[in-house]
Formats: C-alpha cells, sequence, structure tokens
C-alpha cells in the first residue's frame, strides 16, 4: 500500500507529510512529524495524554487517523506557547506544582485550553468533567483544578 | 502486513459505489471512536474505510417541518452545543454529553454510536426514546427506517454491505413534551453504561402522559424499546403507584449477562431505579418544570 | 551540619521547578520519545493461557519475513541459576527475574513474555509476532490466593517448598513463605480482655498505573558497549539487572535517564530492557520496545491482593490488650510478595502488648506483583483500620480518642521489635483533632472516616556533585530519577547551604557512566537521602570556596565565614577585605587552583518513620450503591518540607490512588484465567470529577538524623484512603464493607442483604 | 553489652535454635556480625546480606558505621524497600 500524502496546518505551519492508513495522527505526530509532545498512555482514548485541538476541537489523536488531517488545522502542546512565552495556562501549572511525572501534562494543557476558549469561566465542577478524560496518577487533580481556575481567572484579567 | 485502502468519496454515490465495490471488508468511518479502538486491538481488520465525512450534509443540524435533521456523522460536541435541540431533546443532547471524554465527544457520532451496535451505547436508548428515523443510502437508494430497528446483534446492524446513514430525523415535538437519560456507570465519567434508560413523555395540561417511549440499554443483546413500560405511563401522571410499576416494567424486561461491568441481579434492579429517576425528569421537563441537566 | 533549627531562606518556599518549563510545554523526553537512526522496533510476544507449558517455539515464518531482523526467545538467554538477593525494592530471585522477563519452559500467567522480534515498522513487528508458533501444553491454573494455598492447588514451581516452617517440606506448594511476629502473648491478651472483636478481609490487586507505558531505546555498538535509553525509578537498577540477565560487565552497559511518567513503586524492576538489548545485539540495529497499555497491564505490576482476618482484645476503657492478623498475600507467578512490611505495619501504629502476626507469600498464575507506595501497608491497615473503627462503635468510644488511647509514642516497643523514635503520630492525631474538618458537623445525610498508616521510610545509597560553573552559576547533579519534583528539592537545600537564590542553580540527573552509585528513586528515599548528598557535597563546595577566597586574601581558611552566598573576613582581625560572591571566586577559579566541585557518595541511615491520619466524607446513594467522595483531609508529619507544594502533592496523589483502590480499581479474571480489563476503560482509576479537592495538612516534626529534617513523605498517603472511605460507608450506611474494591455493585447487596 | 533481639519475623529463628534475644561483647557492627556468626553459624551473613537492623529504634540498612553503646537494643529485622 503505497503511502497517503497529507497536507494539514499544524501550530500555525502547513505541514506536509506521507503517512501509512493504519497510522493514528498520533503515531504520525509522534513518529513522522517528529513531534513528541503529545504522549501515548492507552493508545484506545481513555487516558488524554495525545489530546490536540483539531479544527477547534478538543480530541484524542490516537482515535484519529494520520490520513484524516487532511485539510485541517491542528494544535498541539508544541503550539500552545508563543515563541519562548509560556501560555498563562502553562505558567499556571507551574507556579501550583499543578504536575509531578509531567507526562499527562501535555494533554492537561491542551485540554484546559480548549476548555477555556469555550468557557473562559468555568465552574469546578465544569473544569472537572471537561478534564475527566484526562487522567492524572500523581497529583490527585488537586492542584491540576487550582491551576485551571487561575488561568481561567488571569485570562478573564481578574487575577495576576 | 496491511493493506489498508483509504478513500473520503464528496458525494453518496461515491460513497456508496466504494462499499458495493469493495472485495474485503469494508468500514464506514465517521467519528473513528469505536473503530479505531477496534482496529488498535486487532478486534477489526477492514480492507477499506470509507470515511463520509466530506459528504455534503453528513454534518450538520438543520430544521425542517418543525423537525431536526441531524447529519449522522455530525460530532457529539456540535449536537450538545445546539441551543434548538437543547431545549426540544435535551434527553438524546445529555446521552451525548455523557459518551466517553470531552475528547471522544469532539469526534463521536450518532450514526457511529448506534452502528457500532453496542448494546451499552449512551445514545442510543435516547434515540429510540426519542422515535427518531435514520435516512439510510445504498445502492438501491434511500429508506427511512426507525432506528430500533438498525442494530440486531452486538456489533451486528441491519443495512446492508453497501449502506450507511446519511441522517437523523427526530419528529415534531407537540407541547408539553421532553426527554431524559440516565445511565449508570462506577465512575462520574469514561465508562461504559452498566444500564441506562431514555424516556420521552408528552404530557396533557393536566400533567396527564397522553404519550411516552422508554428505552433501555445495557440489559440485553441490543438496546431495548420498552412498549410495555411506555403504555405504564399512558393516561398516568408520575404517582407513587405508576412508578412502582414502572420500575417493576424495567426490570422484567431485562434480560442482561454478567460481566465486568455489572452483574444480572445489579443490572436489573438498576434499570428499575433508573426508569423511576429518568421517568421523574422528563415528566418535569415536559410540564416546564426543570430545564436543567440531569447528571 | 545540621540546619533544622536554622532560619532557613530557600527551603520550605515554593519556588518554580527547574524542569518545568521542558514538561510544561512539551519537550521534556520521555522513555519513548527518542529514536535513533536505523532503528527498529521491537515487540514482544505474549502468553494467551494462565499456565502452560511451552512445548516449542517455531520462530523460522516470522525470521524469513521481509523486514525482520531479529528474533529472540529464552533460549537466547543465559538460564540464570536461582540467586536471592535483596535490590531493587524487594527481596529478589534472579532466576524469577530473568523467567519473568522472557519465559522459559513454562508461561505462569497471561501476558508471560515468550518471544520478541525487531522489526523495520511496528506494523511488520506485528506481523511477525502474528507468525510465531508456539506449542503449548495448557496447565491447570489458579488465580486467587486462597484457592492457591489449597492442598490440590494447581503447583506452579515445582520446586517451591514453603520456606519458614519446620520441619521443611518435602511437598512443593504455592506458599513460598510463612512469616510470624510475636510480641507478649496474646492468648493471655484475649482472655484478660473486656471485649474481642474480629473480622476477615479481602483486597484485589491494583496496578500502579503509571501513565507512561514502560519503553526503552537499547543501542549495541560493534565492540558490544550498549546504552540504553529508558524511563524507571533507577537507571542504576536497569543497568545491574540487564548485566545480570546477560550476561555482561555493567561497565559496558551505560543506561541515560529519560524523563519518568510516573512509577508509585513500578518502575523498580525490568521487564524489556534486556530483550532490546538481546534483539540490537542480533540485529546490529538500535531497537526500540513500547509497551502499549494492555503490556501494562497483563505484563507488569501490580500490587498483592490479599485475604485477611484480624481480631483485637481490649479492656472497657479502649485500651487495646491483645491483637491478632492472618495476611494472605498474592505474590503472583514468582514469590516477593510484600508479606514483611505487611505484617509488620499494620499493628506499627499502636502501642498493644500482645501481638501476633502469620503471614503467607504465596504465588499464582497472575503477573509478578512489583513494588507500590509502602508495599503492602495498605492492605494490612485497610483490615487493622476498619476494625479498630468496629471496636470504637462496639466500645462507644470516638474513633479519634480510642486511636490516641492507644497510638504508638516514642519508646513504644514494636511487635516487630524496635522501639519508635523520633515520631509523630501524637502530633498528627493532635492535627486531627483541631482540624476544622474534624471539628465540623456533618451534612445530613453523610458519614465520616477516619483511618491511619505508617510506613518506615528508607535511606540508602546516593551520589550528589556540585559544580560551581565558570560564572558563579551552579549545577547539582544526582543519580536519582526526578519522579515527583526532586530537582526542585535538590536544588533548594544547595541554594539554602550556599546562601544563593534558588534561580542560581540547576538540578539535572546524570546517567550510569557520569556519576556514583546512587539507589532507586523509591521508598521515599530521594530527598531523604539523595537530599543528605547533595547537602554534604554543597558543604564541601563551601569549604572549597573559603580556601579560595582565603587564598586570595593571603589569610587562613578558618578566618573565612561564608554567608548569603559570599566570602567574607571573619571579623575585623581577619583584614578589611571586600566579599567575594560565586561570580568573583568562579572568575578565579582557575588562578586558585582549579574549577570548585564536590561529589559526596552516602549511604543514608535513620530514615524517620512516617504516620499520617485521614479524614473522609462520603454520600451514598442507596439505590445504585454509588458512593461519592464528599470531603477529604489527609493529615502526615514530613518531618521538613523542602517544597511543600511537591509534598503536598505527593500526599493528595497518594490519597486519590487510595480511593480508587477503595472504590473502584481491580483485576478482573475471564474464567480461562485472562484478564478482563487490561485498559484504562475498565481498570477504572479516578477521573477529576470523582475526586474533590485534597486538603493536605502538613505536620513537621523534624527528623534528627536528616540535615533539614526530612522524612519521606510519598508512601504514608496510600495506607490510610481504603479503610477511611469504609469508616465513612459504615458511617453513611451502618454497613461495613469487608472486601475491596467497595464497587456500587457490593454496596447495593449489602443493602439488600441488611434488609 | 549491647542487646542483640532477633524479630520474631526475621526467619532466622532457627539459625539460634530458637533464641530471640541475646547479649553481644561489641562495640562495631562489623565486629557484631562476627560475633554472631561465630555463635550461630549461617547468622551474621544472613544478616549482612538479608537483614535490616534497628539500633535504638533507628532503622539501619546497613550499619556497618553505627556505634553500639552498652545497653543499646538491636533488632534484627527484614529488610524494607518501598514503592
Amino acid at each position: 500500500m503505497a503511502k497517503q500524502y497529507v497536507s494539514a496546518t499544524i501550530n500555525g505551519e502547513q505541514s506536509e507529510f506521507l503517512c501509512e492508513t493504519q497510522q493514528s495522527m498520533l503515531d504520525v505526530l509522534r513518529d513522522v512529524i517528529g513531534l513528541t509532545g503529545a504522549k501515548e498512555g492507552c493508545g484506545s482514548g481513555d487516558c488524554g495524554a495525545c489530546s490536540i485541538i483539531l479544527d477547534g476541537r478538543l480530541v484524542c489523536s490516537c482515535l484519529m487517523l494520520g490520513v484524516e488531517a487532511n485539510g485541517t488545522t491542528i494544535t498541539t502542546i508544541e503550539g500552545i506557547a508563543q515563541g519562548d512565552k509560556l501560555h498563562p495556562i502553562q505558567q499556571k501549572f507551574l507556579e501550583h506544582a499543578a504536575l509531578q511525572c509531567g507526562f499527562c501534562t501535555p494533554g492537561l494543557i491542551v485540554a484546559t485550553k480548549a476548555l477555556l476558549d469555550e468557557n473562559p469561566n468555568p465552574t469546578e465542577t465544569e473544569a472537572r468533567y471537561w478534564l475527566a478524560g484526562n487522567l492524572c496518577r500523581c497529583t490527585g487533580y488537586d492542584k491540576v483544578i487550582r491551576a485551571v481556575m487561575d488561568a481561567a481567572a488571569v485570562m478573564r484579567g481578574e487575577a495576576a | 502486513m496491511s493493506n489498508l485502502s483509504y478513500a473520503a468519496p464528496t458525494s453518496v454515490d461515491d460513497a456508496v459505489k466504494l462499499l458495493a465495490g469493495s472485495s474485503g471488508l469494508a468500514k464506514v468511518l465517521s467519528g473513528g471512536t469505536d473503530l479505531l479502538v477496534q482496529m488498535r486491538s486487532g478486534r477489526l481488520k477492514p480492507d477499506l474505510i470509507v470515511d463520509t465525512k466530506k459528504i455534503p450534509g453528513i454534518i450538520g443540524i438543520r430544521e425542517e417541518n418543525g423537525g431536526f435533521v441531524i447529519g449522522a456523522g455530525t460530532a457529539g460536541a456540535v449536537v450538545e452545543a445546539h441551543a434548538g435541540l437543547n431545549k426540544a431533546w435535551p434527553g438524546l443532547v445529555e446521552a451525548l454529553d455523557l459518551i466517553g471524554s470531552t475528547q471522544v465527544q469532539g469526534r463521536c457520532s450518532l450514526a457511529g454510536n448506534l452502528c457500532n451496535a453496542s448494546p451499552a451505547a449512551d445514545s442510543v436508548p435516547a434515540l429510540f426514546a426519542a422515535g427518531a428515523i435514520a435516512v439510510v443510502v445504498g445502492s438501491k437508494g434511500k429508506r427511512e427506517v426507525p432506528v430500533e430497528q438498525i442494530p440486531t446483534a452486538p456489533g451486528r446492524t441491519s443495512l446492508a454491505k453497501d449502506e450507511f446513514i446519511l441522517e437523523f430525523k427526530l419528529p415534531v415535538r407537540p407541547a408539553r413534551s421532553s426527554d431524559a437519560y440516565l445511565r449508570f456507570i462506577p465512575r462520574t465519567e469514561m465508562d461504559i453504561a452498566v444500564v441506562g434508560c431514555g424516556i420521552s413523555v408528552t404530557l396533557n395540561e393536566a400533567g396527564v402522559c397522553t404519550a411516552a417511549r422508554v428505552s433501555l440499554g445495557a440489559v440485553a443483546p441490543t438496546v431495548l424499546l420498552l412498549a410495555d413500560a411506555a403504555a405504564i405511563l399512558v393516561g398516568h401522571t408520575l404517582d407513587a403507584d405508576t412508578l412502582a410499576k414502572l420500575d417493576a416494567a424495567a426490570q422484567a424486561a431485562c434480560k442482561p449477562i454478567n460481566d465486568k461491568r455489572g452483574t444480572i441481579e445489579y443490572r436489573t434492579k438498576v434499570a428499575g431505579v433508573l426508569a423511576r429517576r429518568v421517568a421523574a425528569i422528563a415528566f418535569d421537563r415536559a410540564a416546564g418544570k426543570s430545564t436543567g441537566k440531569a447528571h | 551540619m545540621n540546619y533544622i533549627d536554622s532560619s532557613l531562606k530557600v527551603v520550605g518556599t515554593r519556588p518554580l521547578r527547574p524542569d518545568g518549563v521542558d514538561k510544561v510545554t512539551g519537550r521534556a523526553l520521555y522513555s519513548a520519545d527518542t529514536r535513533a537512526a536505523g532503528m527498529l522496533w521491537g515487540k514482544i510476544l505474549r502468553s494467551p493461557h494462565a499456565h502452560a507449558r511451552i512445548v516449542k517455539i517455531d520462530t523460522s515464518k516470522a525470521e524469513a519475513m521481509a523486514g525482520v531482523y531479529a528474533v529472540c526467545s529464552a533460549a537466547d538467554f543465559p538460564d540464570i541459576p536461582s540467586e536471592e538477593a535483596f535490590v531493587g525494592e524487594g527481596p529478589m530471585n534472579f532466576r524469577d527475574l530473568a523467567q519473568n522477563v522472557m519465559a522459559r519452559g513454562k508461561v505462569l500467567y497471561e501476558g508471560h513474555a515468550v518471544a520478541a522480534v525487531a522489526a523495520s515498522t511496528p506494523a511488520v513487528a506485528d506481523a511477525a509476532l502474528a507468525a510465531i508458533e508456539v506449542t503449548y501444553d495448557v496447565l491447570p491454573y489458579v488465580i486467587d490466593v486462597e484457592d492457591a494455598m489449597a492442598a490440590d492447588a494447581p503447583v506452579l514451581h515445582d520446586d517451591m517448598f514453603t520456606a519458614g516452617v519446620d520441619p521443611k517440606p518435602t511437598k512443593a506448594s504455592n506458599i513460598a513463605k510463612v512469616v510470624k511476629f510475636k510480641k507478649g502473648d496474646v492468648e493471655a491478651g484475649f482472655a484478660a480482655a473486656d471485649v474481642i472483636i474480629e473480622d476477615s478481609y479481602t483486597t484485589q490487586p491494583v496496578h500502579q498505573a503509571y501513565i507512561e507505558p514502560h519503553a526503552c531505546l537499547a543501542t549495541c555498538a560493534a565492540d558490544g558497549q550498549v546504552t540504553i535509553h529508558a524511563s524507571s525509578q533507577g537507571h542504576f537498577m536497569i543497568r545491574a539487572y540487564t548485566a545480570k540477565l546477560l550476561g555482561m560487565d555493567m561497565s559496558n552497559i551505560r543506561v541515560n535517564p529519560a524523563e519518568i511518567g510516573g512509577g508509585f513503586g513500578g518502575k523498580t524492576l525490568i521487564y524489556i530492557e534486556p530483550v532490546a538489548v538481546k534483539l540490537s545485539q542480533k540485529s546490529g540495529r538500535p531497537v526500540k520496545i513500547q509497551m502499549s497499555r494492555e503490556d501494562v497491564f497483563r505484563g507488569t505490576g501490580p500490587t498483592s491482593g490479599a485475604s485477611v482476618t484480624v481480631k483485637l482484645g481490649a479492656k472497657k476503657d479502649g485500651t487495646i490488650v491483645a491483637a491478632q492478623t492472618v495476611l494472605k498475600f498474592q505474590a503472583g507467578a514468582f514469590a516477593g510478595s510484600p508479606i514483611n512490611p505487611g505484617c509488620m505495619c499494620g499493628f506499627a501504629l499502636y502501642d498493644i502488648e500482645n501481638i501476633d502476626v502469620l503471614g503467607y507469600d504465596v504465588v499464582s498464575n497472575r503477573p509478578k506483583v512489583a513494588a507500590y507506595r509502602a508495599p503492602g501497608a495498605p492492605i494490612a491497615s485497610f483490615a487493622v483500620e476498619s476494625l479498630i473503627d468496629d471496636l470504637a462503635s462496639k466500645l462507644g468510644m470516638d474513633p479519634l480518642t480510642l486511636r490516641q488511647k492507644n497510638m504508638a509514642k516514642n519508646g513504644t516497643k514494636t511487635h516487630y521489635g524496635p522501639t519508635h523514635q523520633n515520631i509523630g503520630f501524637e502530633q498528627v492525631l493532635a492535627a486531627v483533632q483541631t482540624h476544622p474538618h474534624w471539628k465540623s458537623a456533618l451534612p445530613a445525610g453523610q458519614g465520616r472516616g477516619l483511618a491511619c498508616g505508617f510506613w518506615f521510610n528508607i535511606g540508602g545509597e546516593s551520589t550528589a556533585t556540585v559544580h560551581i560553573n565558570e560564572d558563579g552559576s551552579v549545577t547539582v547533579a544526582t543519580g536519582s530519577p526526578d519522579i515527583g519534583g526532586s530537582r526542585a528539592s535538590m536544588g533548594m537545600m544547595v541554594a539554602e547551604v550556599l546562601g544563593v537564590d534558588i534561580s542560581m542553580v540547576k538540578a539535572t540527573i546524570a546517567d550510569t557512566a557520569s556519576i556514583g552509585f546512587t539507589h532507586l528513586t523509591g521508598g521515599s528515599r530521594v530527598t531523604f537521602a539523595t537530599g543528605m548528598a547533595a547537602t554534604q557535597a554543597a558543604e564541601k563546595v563551601v569549604d572549597e570556596l573559603k580556601k579560595r577566597a582565603a587564598m586570595i586574601w593571603e589569610i587562613q581558611p578558618d578566618a573565612v565565614e561564608w554567608r548569603d552566598g559570599k566570602a567574607f573576613p571573619a571579623g575585623s582581625n581577619a583584614g578589611g577585605f571586600e566579599p567575594l560572591d560565586l561570580a568573583e571566586l568562579a572568575l578565579k577559579a582557575a588562578r586558585t587552583g582549579g574549577p570548585v566541585n564536590a561529589e559526596v557518595s552516602v549511604n543514608a541511615q535513620g530514615a524517620g518513620a512516617g504516620f499520617g491520619a485521614h479524614i473522609c466524607d462520603v454520600s451514598v446513594d442507596k439505590e445504585t450503591g454509588h458512593v461519592k467522595i464528599e470531603r477529604y483531609t489527609a493529615i502526615q508529619d514530613v518531618g521538613k518540607a523542602i517544597h511543600p507544594s511537591y509534598v503536598e502533592g505527593q500526599i493528595q496523589g497518594g490519597a486519590a490512588q487510595g480511593i480508587g483502590w477503595a472504590l473502584s480499581e481491580e483485576y478482573i479474571y475471564s474464567n480461562k484465567g485472562q484478564m478482563d480489563n487490561p485498559g484504562f476503560l475498565d481498570y477504572r482509576c479516578p477521573v477529576a470529577s470523582d475526586l474533590p479537592m485534597i486538603e493536605a495538612v502538613l505536620v513537621e516534626v523534624p527528623n534528627p538524623r536528616h540535615p533539614f529534617g526530612v522524612r519521606g513523605v510519598g508512601e504514608v498517603p496510600i495506607v490510610p484512603p481504603m479503610a477511611a472511605v469504609a469508616n465513612a460507608i459504615k458511617g453513611a450506611t451502618g454497613l461495613r464493607m469487608p472486601d475491596l474494591p467497595m464497587t456500587p455493585p457490593k454496596i447495593r447487596a449489602a443493602f439488600d442483604a441488611a434488609g | 553489652m549491647p542487646t542483640v533481639v532477633l524479630s520474631s519475623g526475621s526467619g532466622a529463628l532457627h539459625l539460634t535454635g530458637g533464641v530471640t534475644e541475646f547479649e553481644v561483647e561489641a562495640t562495631t557492627f562489623r565486629r557484631l556480625v562476627l560475633e554472631l556468626e561465630q555463635r550461630f553459624p549461617g547468622l551474621g551473613k544472613q544478616v549482612e546480606e538479608g537483614m535490616a537492623v534497628a539500633i535504638d529504634g533507628e532503622i539501619f540498612q546497613d550499619a556497618y558505621s553505627a556505634q553500639l553503646r552498652p545497653g543499646s537494643e538491636i533488632v534484627l529485622i527484614p529488610k524494607i524497600g518501598g514503592g
């Protein structure tokens, strides 16, 4: 089977790649393009470590074929910061120590970005339900949720 | 080695031709949230994937003759964000809101959830309760099929090899009508339903039920539409006696299995519990007493 | 030097971690994130059977496939003789480790590795695995611990004779070991008791469920030198075990520590590294192996499941006078459950005169258990803390008062021998008593549970180096993988000693060829032991810097004082020199004797034991049996919190894992002895919406054996939650749930049975 | 003289004929191990290779450097790991 040609906008840049039909978008990001920020924790959509934003929607890149990316716009964890300036969500994750091992962190940050894009003022319960698809085994979610709520406040211009 | 082909046709005709012409196993891809998991686990080894998302009309929601038409490939998250559907069919919306994670809802579709033909699919009892009609396209043209006739057994549907669902039609809503869906899972999110229950009702001005559809998931090989339970509701308000009868009817309809997600005994009891709770929410909504989320 | 009573400027603050930016931007490289030119993909074929003799492995078809470069099975590895050693985090037999990495003769559980391939792509590797023909002679199997102990149970190892019984048995059995601990006269204790209470409990194996699956990249050069890039709780552990299993010299193996995506004890063993090295040796190409989540569940971890009985005798005033327990721990396919600490921990919290503990280490057809936070203790404490709660009810006493009456204090002699010293249990319980959560009225319909936990904590071997860089900035390197923020705490201790801002100090992890031996990141030892090495290295650097300043000023080194990151003349007699800071001293380092560095290796002893108490409020849906955690507070003596945020994080994370253990996590087996839920869908770790905020309260009773007073903190928090939740459920419903996990079907059934 | 207590769960009682407590003349742990080996053949080796020791309540995985005082309580216990 010949490889498939795919053209997509990834983190603001036009990207072209060849992939095998059965390769997931996660495989493509990691093994073809070399963006290894999205992680494989399960490969079945149950952990959220591979989260990306596809045409404005939060999705698991492991549940999408690479060929489906043709013509789409994708944001990965590598595209969240503006150059060397961290996004407020990233900054708040650091300040609140909302990461321990850091493996689930890229997925959580991408998911939080999608949450706050859609709902800039979530309640704690809304944040917890939105992030229920992002497993974290280190933190017990406490500091993660605090970081999310604080980042939301900063992005609304309500806090430092 | 895999010889998997992929095509993303831009018309119904092209898609149907691809499906009809495939010599091996052809699978329709919409959201992919079940298909990719099955491929990865090796349970499913398709030779051809037909991605239907580029077909005009298969994604999107429109109002038609007072009812709604939902494109078969529309992502759950799009349905959840639709104000009109939230008002008319809150139960169906909340069922979609319960499928997997936020991430999964960004991709999963009603057609995929229905055609995966899992008895535990969250949106399916809500679709059954809603009396949705599937618009099926294939080599022989278009046909309209009540959704409860689509799944036939776990993982099997009544669709022919060259057929797929283009869209769903939701009927016109009479006044004082609403629906609700609840499912029971061990956690608060991310689990497959141990039991799911969807109920749609129409009330008269006195609050008496004039029409009802009751559906249960995960208690039999396919999602069930319970005519007996619906009949118990019609002609009654939700008094204690009616609730008790509904509970009993739901339990009586169960033919579950013991598996890693629940026992026969537990599923049966919880089916009764959920039927009562869902009916209460649906009645309240239909009577205009509540508009909030059920979970 | 001891800093316990000093005023501290850096230790105890909450700076950003030095590896943080890499981890929030996706740049940090974990084990699966690296590749090498010409790299092959290694995959492992696993047994579908729970127990079977391997009759034949035919790899010829796989070897003949295009794109397949190497195939291996047990025949390619040395047949390691039985050799007991206490390495890593528990007792270990190298033969067992070798046979766990690659089955030899028999497969002992579903998921046991039987062969491996290296191929050009993952898809080719999968196809090659499918082409390997293994002929099995399927044997009867046993999963449950009680079943495995039965006289007629299928025996896993025909050379296993129960140790610890006299006379030595002549018949092989699945009971690897019997252990007994005794204190006083338990019969006399029960005879003197006014109240006797007894119950039986079961717990299920639970997986550490780190989100990063095991992965490694091995490269074998033509001269036989091997480089391994892998994440683990100890790259020296990977080097030692891989060398042992392959019969290599350690100096020919270099292990680069990748960032580790969680471990919790589960990454203190090896599974894939020797296989990747073997495939690389055979193919001459770098080989990467990445486990799938299913492989992780079927082939690694978990911790033991168990069957436990406990009996307590007490006076009317609440004094517990006798305590007895029998613990039967599942070890998985090879001996080595944490039965010893299990036997030691449950009663270590209390001052009880008469104690009798009996423990069994039992093999069955499950994956070999691995360490998991405070190995063994959570199981024992679930049972003991549940029964103490019932004892309080029976005596009509408050559960906190009963615990305070019987709590271990300094000078309490434990049933396993030592006398407790410098412990803070009393302070922890006092903190419970005054905490707003404990004092708050319980909302209607809810139940409140209290439970406590203990862990020894450990020290051991660690190495740290401190370098003053040419510009005066500071680098500290250690051999301890950073699993949860230890770079930050290492940097902070060094900055404190040097008297500089934390921004001046960067901490890194050095590979096995670049720093002295360092034991695992495990047992909550890094901040204690590696922190001790880093502190001492920084002190040596300060001594050296004082010498350099003395040389520049032409005075005696003892006339130089070091404070706030600068050398000062010690008093006016020493001379009127302007202070020299790190940058100035670094600039002159070449002229004053060369680079300023120090390396210190320690074998740290005296890790202070840790105690914790958790308070949990729940509500229970009586119709569905669903439990909601409404409020949760975890109080713990941490000695001294170097970086309080990461100390709190350890406690919050441990509590969350314990809540999962209590309510939803378990291994479910099919009627063929196969794991039925090897994925995050049905192996149910708590998700964000399952939990409330978890308040972590830090009690600081300094450990006098650490320069800053540190105690390990990561183990204790998983000990109390199971009983805290069970006791809360009892409070809410009146139901005692003795079997974990306390799932909705079990709770609904208990309601129905209670009528 | 320090008192040595063999923890009941040490798994070494067979080496001492069931004796669990004895006094040993030693001021260093190394000397203690040699004494133990002499008095109960096999015990010294087991202590060195497979056991931890608690000296006056403080647990040592390796105790060579530890000083023993007259009256010290020395308890030989199973080794401890962690997670």
